[in-house]
């Protein structure tokens, strides 16, 4: 899970690592308020993507004139697709430099690897690309965890006259990263001011598997994702119009590909998962179907941990109200019974993903 | 013959009270797998499928002799689980479980390289050596037994193509499913030697998919090897990844598209198959040379 | 460092482990109105050894009258050569069940261990004497910790139907052991009541070496070891008549070996540790000397971090108060420096360890 | 020859700044020892005894090419300075200092096991190879080369032992302390095993003392090796250890006794002396021998 930096700077108090003062505002009139408070004051538009800087989305105000105009300027932004609906309004710091700080997770080394480099800012993936001897890799030992020589040379490599102060942010975000199951905490830029180093950016991404263990709550969305998610199944909104129904995400892959491969566009990526029950298959249907573009669905099933009768009881349930046409696969798991059942319905079937994925384009231009 | 397990393994699984662990401990069987033993804590016992719970690994160890685990408990107990087939002696865990937090694979992982055990997985289908054993999911009609290696990240995607192999007659030597999971056990690499060595095997399949760099860091081993290996990549049509942020792409700069890996393999003279019809089209090529 | 049942016991409470109501008493009067508002109560001789049960250390009283004779009695008691001065007053609880848990470090394996048997209480050790299979010992990997599994396994060999209680219990010990820098950590016995499982005892040592990182106190003490420990030195009390003092915990038990030996009989064993400076070896003879069955001092030196000129400094120093024989033997780092400056003072110098000791003796029984 | 280290050893010297440090940089210098860096955090750009100074480990390594550290630093500090050592890829880490904590060591122990680094103590005086280096505070005065390898636990007793060999004409092939805490880094069948393997060494002498069990694990290790070794077990005057406790007792069950040792090494047949001159005339005997 993503989380807007309001939250994550939440966080980042909670760990004591230095933030600028900050108040979060939904309208144009609590955003003047707030930056009243501030003096000179930045406003920054709260949106879970990238580069909003570079679209427009921050400014630097320094009177209530300007924090009104650009407060109305950016919440009615939408930054590349994302419309700004909260303004983190903070108290403006110059930033005598500009560094970089990130933990996130190596996999082929299998353990959190530290990121630090002098040159940060919102240049730092072209530094990546171009000067990657700038940005310090330290590799943690899972279970040893960050050694006090690590944090004192990935000090050392932003700011030798800092040290002190820089080993113990870097103590405190690795403590946040372990402790958030983060699968990246970053810190961009983390500046150095005249009053102290502090973080003027926080970006975060929790591990969707490890939310059991924590409080956090979810930004309320209806997008199909969020209420895919809510499903235990896996959406992902594409531009095409073959709706798409899989389980196992190698195999959805794999039936994108086909469906491509036979001239269609899929509509979305959708991974009901292992297991999916007759409830489950229903919800996914009604969430594909639900995208008016979708001309066509593949239902793609080869049956593990997932039972093909359960899949088709799911499947028959929904026939009736489901308006668009249909191409069915079932394999593995209770084949025999999960096709005798569809069988009986009349649906389209078919024996291989690449005869289903065939289908649904040939469905798909009939329509 | 096959890798890892043979007809003579003995097995036991952990988790065999829940819905799945029932389930397939009783597909395990009827495929011929020799499940001497399950694990529930609090449940030690009773019996499921006729085979004796125990409370914990060890006295299932010490009770049957098993010397291989399947993993079916829940995702929040699965990490402990690893951990204590791994310090009750286990040789080879297949965990199955879906959806363990990743911090927890990186404690596991690095634990496991201070026993002697392997971890197949998780997020994985297991393995399934035809008319010998099976360890995990797969649907046990689809399998044939034969000289082709399968290895793959995914589950299904699995079953699609050694149903596709069994249907056009090409039998299996083993199909092994690694896990989509990005921090697991057993790589690319390390099945490949297996495949390598194992004299039943005359050709391998390997499927992979996008993120991370799992099969471009097998091209060097694949370069070595004396038997042929044809791969297949799924994500061709997905769309760039999720951003990660910065770091994401500090880290991986650009790697993990299908584009990339099917260049880099190409490059680096391997087959890479457009389709599973494709994988045994390029099979039967290699009987024909 | 050994702490007292209190101590401990306020440790425990800290972490959560449960503990009977307690107050601490240091005479008479206040043992009996703790004593009071127990209702039925123990009294606890408080003192850093153990077998004090056995000693009749230990009363359970159900009258003021009975209160009042047994604190009476056991303030006035020695056990094992530690007068009693304090009285730990707790509630009486009925153990209907005892068991034993601990947990220490197992230097071979290089790990804690943590040891449970259902049948603890008093004769603990000649249970594992006995029936060694009676208890349980599982090995902790230092950097992964106490994992969930092993304290079910544990907590199962205790009470299969307590399990959960149990492995709430056995964590927070295993968190408290790690926290404090336990050398041990003991509860026996764990026991059974009708209230809920509850520590009934304890004994905690802590890492002499890990202190800087803990705020415990240790109790004032003016005892030749606490002297010699407060100095940086290691000093343990014997009961014959040379006194000894050597760099280096080995040579020491050199020295009273080869002081035995040649007939003497060593009163102390004393290491004044490597680099040890002139302050600290005037330090060392005082405290030696201040013994007065102390009838000669063997002073033995082979200097590596220790220089020997430094500590010639120290003898120097300190001659004109020292009223007992001396014999020095210096060696290694500044030897010739150190010897040249003890000559001119005419003291007794030997050139082996061996030699040193045997006129030591020599020395005590002019003496 | 000798082991462990040889004339060309490149030394860095961790915590070179502190008043340990700079002595004993020098008396290495003096004794021959190939000091090529040395680390203080922070203080990196100054020199010591004419040695360069860096901030960290790695530093060194890639500007010297050190691949054996000495540690002076204080004992909050040591178990750092033992990870930074095997993180910088230092193959022998000698720790002088005294006083670590002894969770930190287990930390650090299990953390080695990971890594391809030796740590020699902590709380040990150190190696030194008679003629060729010397790793750590043995005084320089009390070598002699030559074909006698001493092992002990004690620092020194080492000196003492080793000084009166050295007066007897009696040469080392090497000096090793592997420290007296209750958890190192390397055992004594460590060292006996390269002794053992050793052509210049003849024979050892193994120091040992009361207190846990190392002695007795050598037992079986001494049996099965080609050269003698004689023992000299400290501590038989010592008072009963203070107890540890039910925990200590149920460990131990009696051992760690000098009497216990000695009984258990003379009824192996090994040979126990009775004083460091006893170790002279043991050894002297197996020459007329």
């Amino acid at each position: 899970m993503k989380l807007y930096e309001h939250t994550a700077k939440e966080i980042f108090k909670k760990f004591d690592i230095p933030i600028p003062k900050s108040i979060l505002a939904l309208d144009v009139n609590s955003a003047v308020d707030a930056a009243k408070q501030m003096g000179d004051a930045v406003l920054k538009a709260q949106v879970l993507t990238g580069g909003r800087g570079k679209a427009g989305g921050i400014a630097v105000v320094k009177s209530t004139t300007e924090a009104k105009q650009n407060a109305q300027r950016i919440l009615a932004m939408e930054i590349k697709g994302f419309p700004v609906k909260k303004l983190l309004v903070e108290e403006y710091r110059q930033p005598l430099k500009e560094m970089y700080l990130g933990i996130t997770i190596d996999r082929q080394a299998k353990c959190p690897v530290i990121m630090a480099s002098s040159s940060g800012g919102i240049d730092i993936e072209e530094v990546a690309r171009n000067s990657p001897e700038k940005i310090m890799k330290i590799h943690i030992h899972p279970l040893a965890g960050l050694q006090d020589h690590q944090a004192r040379t990935i000090a050392n490599s932003l700011d030798r006259n800092k040290s002190r102060e820089m080993i113990d942010i870097i103590r405190k975000l690795y403590r946040l990263f372990i402790e958030n199951d983060c699968q990246l905490v970053e810190i961009n830029p983390l500046a150095e001011t005249e009053s102290g180093i502090i973080a003027l950016d926080g970006k975060m991404i929790i591990d969707d598997n490890a939310m059991f263990r924590h409080a956090l709550k979810e930004e309320v969305s209806d997008s199909l994702e969020e209420v895919a998610k809510k499903n235990g199944m896996s959406y992902v909104g594409l531009d095409g119009d073959i709706g798409c129904i899989v389980n196992g995400a190698g195999l959805a892959m794999a039936t994108l590909d086909m469906v491509t491969q036979y001239g269609g566009r899929p509509a979305n990526f959708m991974d009901v998962r292992a297991g999916a029950s007759a409830e489950q298959v229903k919800a996914a249907l009604s969430i594909v179907s639900s995208n008016v573009n979708v001309k066509a669905i593949i239902f793609n099933i080869f049956g593990g941990m997932t039972k093909c009768d359960e899949a088709a009881r799911g499947i028959i349930e929904k026939i009736p109200e489901l308006k668009k046409p249909l191409i069915v696969r079932l394999s593995g798991t209770n084949e025999k019974e999960g096709r005798a059942m569809l069988e009986k319905h009349g649906i389209h079937m078919a024996t291989s993903t690449e005869e289903a994925a065939k289908g649904v384009v040939e469905l798909g231009n009939l329509n | 013959m096959g890798i890892l397990i043979n007809k003579d393994t003995l097995v036991v699984v952990q988790g065999i009270t829940g819905k799945e662990g029932m389930f397939h401990t009783k597909q395990m069987i009827d495929f011929g797998t020799k499940i001497v033993a399950g694990v529930t804590p609090g449940k030690g016992g009773v019996k499921v499928q006729n085979v004796p719970v125990f409370d914990s690994v060890r006295e299932a160890v010490e009770r049957t002799g098993a010397r291989v685990s399947v993993i079916f408990v829940p995702p929040q107990f699965a990490a402990d689980a690893i951990f204590e087939a791994a310090d009750s002696g286990i040789e080879l865990i297949a965990c199955i479980t879906e959806g363990i937090p990743v911090h927890d694979m990186m404690r596991v992982c690095s634990y496991l390289k201070t026993t002697s055990s392997r971890l197949l997985g998780p997020n994985c289908p297991g393995i399934t050596v035809p008319g010998a054993s099976k360890i995990g999911i797969m649907p046990n009609s689809i399998h044939l037994a034969g000289n082709i290696g399968v290895v793959s990240r995914s589950g299904t995607l699995t079953y699609e193509i050694v149903d596709m192999l069994s249907k056009n007659g090409i039998g299996q030597s083993a199909s092994v499913g690694i896990g989509g999971d990005p921090v697991n056990g057993t790589s690319f690499i390390d099945i490949l030697q297996m495949f390598e060595e194992d004299p039943q095997t005359h050709a391998v399949a390997m499927v992979g998919e996008i993120g991370g760099t799992a099969e471009e860091e097998s091209i060097d081993f694949i370069k070595k090897m004396s038997k042929p290996v044809i791969t297949y990549i799924v994500g061709v049509s997905a769309p760039p990844g999720k951003t990660m942020g910065h770091a994401g792409a500090i880290i991986s700069m650009g790697v993990g598209t299908a584009a990339g890996k099917i260049k880099a393999l190409e490059e680096a003279g391997i087959i890479v198959a457009r389709s599973p019809s494709d994988i045994v089209q390029q099979i039967k090529k290699l009987d024909q040379n």
